[in-house]
């Protein structure tokens, strides 16, 4: 049984926002007699943890603890609008929506705080629920009873809206040229795939797996990870694992059932490092930029030039699979070359490569 | 106490391990009926008849639904962005990929509405399937679609999304090799843990409350109010929490249909699909075929790409087209590639339309560029990492699309990496940042065609 | 057909099918919700209970197999308003839920894994665990959980644990 | 006990029955379940060992190769605990490889004892497998004697082997079967003739098997890879020695 090892890297970068922009997220914000904070949002959360990270923001942009904070993403009736969890928005989109909100909330307890103190709204700050003049802690007042003061006293609800847009993109056909940038800030990437590749079966392991992400600020770093070590594991799938068409583009087989779709279980899970790196975005919430799509994008393509690295064959197919690994030994021992070079040209997957699309026009199509 | 930056544990943590979260599947409303779908035999055919009549009379049956039950069958999810619609609720004149839905069906429980399904006779003429994008533009390739076989409409006008930047003929003369490869991820499914899964109540009110695992609420609620011409404010959404999505739930695959049910049973319905539904009739990942041609020199500059990318969209748009266009813009990866013409086409076949998945039209170029620029690198004997660093994009550099690049980190992410696997980089490597390239001076021809002022 | 048990201790007698999934006579019959129906094939771990000590797919249990059974769920692991066990507080504290389809599962399944004496040994926990799939964590903080509780650690629920090799650095521009 | 046995559904474990009836694949008018029926239980007496249609799998995780190394690999635990003996030697494949046992029995050179039409029967795995419609299996016997056992890995989270060959040196020579190459499991004659050589056996074995594409590898793929687990099944089963 012969083992050979190799490794991969790739770096790749994911853009934060919708496509092409125009996707607004909303929020609205208010508060109860006692100063607790009630938000209302409309981002769901599927798991990356966005009722976290949304209550992180905006428990710092008022400036009072967590378990003020009380994030109501539940339905359409109280909530204000939001495009939705796609395109690696949560974070940017819907988290720059309830902290612009939170930031209007924080203007007004400043200032009924500073009729309150009879001070300059502007000489006052909020830590941990209370409103104090700025270099004399001890002159105060709790948000409890601002927010008391202005129910029952000014007959008012103090409360804050905030909607994230980023302007449409106007795009030119011809070129794909943009009148503004067609997106938010863009996160980077890159991983280092370690594997083992049985020569006999083309069978391929993952054994380690190192990561670096930039995230610009990690609000929740645990959240990160988790954004990491999942996606990592979902990349693999991708790369090694995961179709619904084995015999692509036949539908024949497809499998309807985890024993015939291969889910990435607990057992392939190789070593996992994870470096994350804070490069600040200039307009994302606190300076963060998007994790969650990008986090399975950098897996296969390392995963590929690790196998190449192992056993000197490149699998341009992906799920890299035993059979596709095989394919790949059997051609190379039959002497077939990986690239043939013509002229200046250099060229792989000649046998793979359609003549580009059989059109009139195909010519134009592709003519490298 | 900042919170921002800190290890705090999940909002919804408590409850996740309580079995306190409420998933849609949990909600227990009295008299709920189950809806199961009818769905399409073939993978290409046109529908001569439907007949629902067994059906309707069953004992336990509540409501059945075809195309005829829709104010406007066909509503593209993303009209608003320019992309007409493309694709019935419920297949009227035609099917156009196996499991696609036809009618469904709400009864007293599940055996109930599955042996309803079986009752409703639908007569077929099958047709010529199309299953290989490749094959797609053949002048006597099969007709996949409702009109031709790729989508025509990229800002109403072009069937193809372009990209053209600098001068890539200049490029491909000037340029020591010519490197080119082709890629070919297949399709993939998102197995989100929860299925798809709707339960929709009538209220006393004539409000109907739509309690969903969509990903986006809003999004769903236009999608359905749009579907029923109805106003925003019949429909109350109730979410916010699913089981996981990775892009496949922004599709509001059961939502309508289960509204149109209550609507008509006149009683709570309930539409979970199976894992089967979920493997063999939801939209998946697409395939994708991508052919790149990389002008580059000998001493390891990128001076231009062509590619060539043609996406499996299935048999209609979703959000295909909107897919590709994100693809185009990224086709140059983490790096700088000054002269481009890029053409992709989203092209029909007969299969489940593919969705956004998690990096969607994204995840596909990550692997093809990568292991293209490592095959460059490869071909004139450089490290890899050194050719990745060299042509990193930099700030005030421009992305394919024109976009100045404010905050790159391709060079912070390569050195790291090279650190974290012990990978040698020479010093002028090692000095490099985000804002600076390589010691070496840039060639004499990219001077003006990238865009950090330092370096020039 | 009527048919006798205790879910989390307390005796239940339910009509149903002999061949009906015991998942469907939980969740539908009883309203117990924990065990979740994702795949109904075995093939996810995502409807897990204990019967009569031992972690099962609800899914592919005939209820009459259950018959007589003491059968566990999360609704039972901890009293309500209770104090959570060291798993669940472990879960929690490494972060081992996101989207949480899959916590009632693999929260029983380990129960039953610690109960009959499981280790922190990462083999042996992904011999217990390993047929349970989560699309979401990547299985590292699970794992981490597993064990910690194994360990009998308790846990500070203000804050969640340092992720293992993990560091966080800021960059020069 | 059931008539002839047609038309009833039996019912081992249910891991397969339950989610088909789920599904509506399969409507039964009877069904026999046979959890409390006595049928489990693992007996040697000497060594011959004799297993209960009813044992479940996890039971025979104790069992000298090629039993324990297959069953650990089917599915994960909590299946296990769950279906039968007698269930996985009757499963059919769907999409995938089922009754992964089979091939192991059919190397341990394993007789069935079955109930139906025409009464009791004993006989031969492969020659059950072969009309084993409308029959009841009560358990499955067969003498102890050194294994091997070779599979297809490809971990996921509802793992069966796409092909597995074992190799059992019983007392009158090498027996090798293999599951996931053909419509059960079937005997390796071929191979087994020039066991004696590893490598010209797992050449061999291509001649006695039926292979095909299905969800979890082509047929080339398993006319690539069927030789080398024979091959590895004989270095493993002479190392063992």
């Amino acid at each position: 049984m012969a083992k050979a090892v190799g490794r991969g890297i790739a770096a790749i970068e994911y853009p934060t926002g919708m496509n092409q922009n125009g996707d607004p997220s909303q929020a609205w914000i208010k508060l109860k007699m006692d100063g607790r904070v009630d938000v209302f949002a409309g981002t769901v959360d599927i798991g990356q943890g966005s009722k976290t990270v949304h209550s992180q923001i905006v428990a710092d942009a008022i400036g009072v603890p967590m378990d003020w904070v009380t994030m109501d993403t539940s339905n359409t009736d109280s909530s204000a609008f939001c495009m939705g969890t796609f395109a690696s928005r949560g974070t940017f989109i819907g988290g720059n929506a309830v902290r612009l909100a939170a930031e209007k909330v924080r203007s007004r307890i400043l200032e009924i705080g500073g009729e309150l103190l009879e001070v300059d709204a502007g000489d006052l700050e909020i830590a941990d629920g209370e409103v104090h003049v700025k270099g004399s802690p001890d002159k105060k007042v709790g948000m409890g009873d601002i927010a008391g003061f202005a129910t029952f006293v000014k007959g008012e609800l103090i409360s804050g809206q905030g909607t994230a847009l980023k302007e449409y993109a106007t795009l030119d056909p011809e070129t794909g040229a943009v009148t503004v940038p067609p997106h938010s800030a863009i996160s980077y990437a890159a991983c280092a795939a370690e594997v083992e590749v049985d020569t006999e079966t083309g069978d391929v392991r993952v054994l380690k797996m190192s990561q670096v992400y930039d995230v610009g600020r990690a609000i929740n770093p645990t959240m990160v990870e988790g954004q990491i070590e999942g996606g990592a594991m979902q990349g693999l799938g991708l790369g090694l694992l995961e179709t619904v068409y084995p015999y692509y583009p036949s539908p024949d087989h497809r499998g309807s059932g985890y024993g015939s779709y291969f889910v990435p279980s607990m057992e392939e899970l190789p070593e996992l490092e994870c470096i994350i790196i804070e490069n600040p975005s200039s307009d994302g919430p606190f300076g963060a930029k998007s994790i969650g799509e990008m986090a399975n994008n950098a897996q296969p393509p390392a995963i590929a030039t690790a196998i190449y690295d192992a056993v000197g064959v490149w699998v341009t197919e992906m799920p890299i699979t035993p059979e596709k690994v095989l394919r790949a030994l059997r051609a190379k021992e039959e002497g077939r070359p990986e690239s043939r070079t013509d002229g200046k040209y250099i060229r792989y997957d000649e046998e793979l490569s359609i003549n580009a699309v059989a059109s009139a026009d195909s010519a134009v199509l592709f003519a490298p | 106490m900042k919170v921002v930056g800190q290890r705090l544990p999940r909002y919804d943590a408590g409850a996740h391990v309580t079995a306190g979260t409420r998933y849609v599947d949990d909600v227990r409303i009295p008299g709920t009926l189950w809806a199961k779908a009818l769905r399409s035999p073939h993978h290409n055919a046109e529908i001569l008849s439907i007949d629902t009549s067994k059906a309707e009379a069953m004992e336990g049956v509540f409501a059945v639904v075809t195309h005829a039950d829709v104010h406007k069958n066909v509503h593209g999810h993303i009209e608003g962005l320019g992309v007409p619609g493309d694709e019935p609720l419920l297949a009227a004149t035609h099917v156009r990929y196996l499991g696609q839905p036809i009618a469904a069906v709400a009864a007293v429980d599940e055996a109930t509405a599955l042996r309803a399904t079986e009752a409703i006779e639908v007569t077929y003429r099958e047709l010529e399937p199309l299953f290989d994008i490749r094959r797609a533009f053949e002048p006597n390739a099969p007709q996949a679609h409702d009109n031709q076989n790729w989508y025509p409409d990229f800002e109403g006008q072009m069937d193809r999304r372009q990209i053209r930047k600098g001068d890539v003929d200049w490029a491909f003369e000037q340029a020591d090799h010519i490197v080119t490869g082709v890629y070919r991820p297949y399709p993939m499914e998102h197995v989100p843990m929860e299925t798809q899964v709707t339960q929709v109540v009538p209220e006393a009110d004539g409000r109907y409350t739509v309690y969903s695992a969509t990903q986006a609420m809003y999004f769903s609620m236009g999608v359905v109010a749009a579907h029923l011409d109805w106003p925003l404010n019949r429909l109350k959404f109730i979410g916010g929490t699913t089981g996981s999505g990775f892009g496949g739930k922004v599709d509001t695959a059961s939502e309508t249909i289960t509204v149109l049910l209550a609507v008509k049973a006149q009683r709570p319905v309930r539409w979970r699909w199976t894992r089967e539904e979920e493997f063999l009739c939801s939209s998946t990942r697409a395939g994708w075929h991508m052919e790149v041609a990389d002008a580059i020199t000998k001493d390891g500059w990128i001076l231009g790409r062509k590619m060539l990318t043609l996406h499996d969209a299935g048999a209609y748009s979703r959000f295909s087209p909107y897919g590709v266009t994100k693809h185009s813009f990224h086709h140059t990866g983490a790096y700088t590639i000054p002269n481009l013409e890029f053409n992709g086409y989203v092209v029909y076949t007969n299969r489940v339309p593919s969705t956004a998945m998690r990096g969607f039209g994204v995840t596909s170029v990550s692997f093809a560029t990568e292991i293209h620029i490592e095959r460059c690198a490869r071909a004139i004997g450089m490290d890899p990492l050194e050719f990745r660093l060299k042509n990193a994009n930099r700030l005030g550099d421009t992305s394919p699309n024109g976009v100045v690049y404010t905050d790159p980190s391709t060079v912070p992410v390569v050195k790291a990496i090279a650190e974290a696997t012990g990978h040698e980089l020479p010093a002028d490597y090692r000095t490099m940042t985000a804002a600076m390239r390589s010691g070496d001076d840039l060639p004499e021809h990219l001077v003006g065609q990238l865009g950090n002022p330092e370096d020039h | 057909m009527s048919i006798e048990f205790t879910v989390n201790g307390t005796a239940q007698v339910v009509e149903a099918e002999p061949l009906t999934p015991l998942l469907h006579v939980l969740r539908e019959d009883l309203s117990i919700t924990s065990p979740k129906a994702s795949c109904q094939h075995g093939g996810c771990g995502a409807c897990t209970v204990i019967v009569d000590g031992e972690a099962r797919r609800s899914c592919l249990m005939p209820v009459e197999a259950a018959r007589g059974t003491a059968i566990r769920t999360v609704e039972g692991l901890a009293p309500a308003g209770g104090e959570l066990t060291p798993l669940q507080q472990a879960w929690i504290h490494h972060y081992a839920a996101q989207c949480g389809f899959c916590a009632s599962g693999f929260l029983m399944a380990a129960t039953a894994y610690l109960e009959q004496g499981g280790t922190d040994d990462r083999d042996a926990i992904v011999e217990a665990l390993g047929g349970h799939a989560c699309r979401c964590t990547g299985y590292v903080k699970i794992i981490a959980a597993v064990q910690a509780a194994a360990r009998g650690e308790t846990f500070d629920l203000e804050e969640t644990a340092v992720g293992a090799n993990t560091t966080i650095k800021g960059v020069e521009r | 006990m059931f008539g002839d046995g047609d038309g009833t559904l039996v019912v081992g474990g249910g891991t397969i029955v339950v989610p088909n009836i789920q599904l509506g694949f399969e409507r039964p008018a009877t069904a026999l379940m046979l959890h409390r029926a006595g049928l489990g239980g693992i007996a040697r007496d000497g060594g011959r060992v004799t297993i209960g249609a009813g044992t479940p799998l996890a039971e025979l995780a104790g069992l000298p190769d090629p039993v324990a190394s297959c069953v650990a690999h089917i599915a994960d635990g909590e299946v296990r605990r769950q279906a039968t003996v007698g269930g996985n030697l009757c499963a059919a494949n769907f999409e995938a490889p089922r009754g992964d046992l089979q091939g192991v029995m059919i190397a341990l050179g394993a007789h069935v004892r079955s109930a139906g039409k025409g009464g009791e029967r004993t006989e031969p795995v492969e020659d059950f497998l072969a009309q084993r419609a409308g029959r009841l299996v009560l358990d499955v016997a067969y003498d102890e004697a050194p294994g091997a056992y070779a599979y297809l890995d490809r971990q996921h989270t509802h793992e069966y082997t796409a092909l597995a060959v074992s190799a059992v040196r019983g007392a009158d020579g090498i027996r090798l079967a293999a599951t996931g190459a053909g419509p059960h499991g079937l005997r390796l004659p071929s191979a087994e003739a020039k066991a004696d050589d590893p490598e010209a056996a797992g050449r061999a074995a291509l001649a006695d098997v039926q292979l095909a594409d299905d969800a979890v590898a082509s047929a080339w793929y398993r006319e690539q890879t069927l030789p080398i687990l024979v091959r590895r099944a004989l270095e493993q089963l002479r190392e063992a020695a």
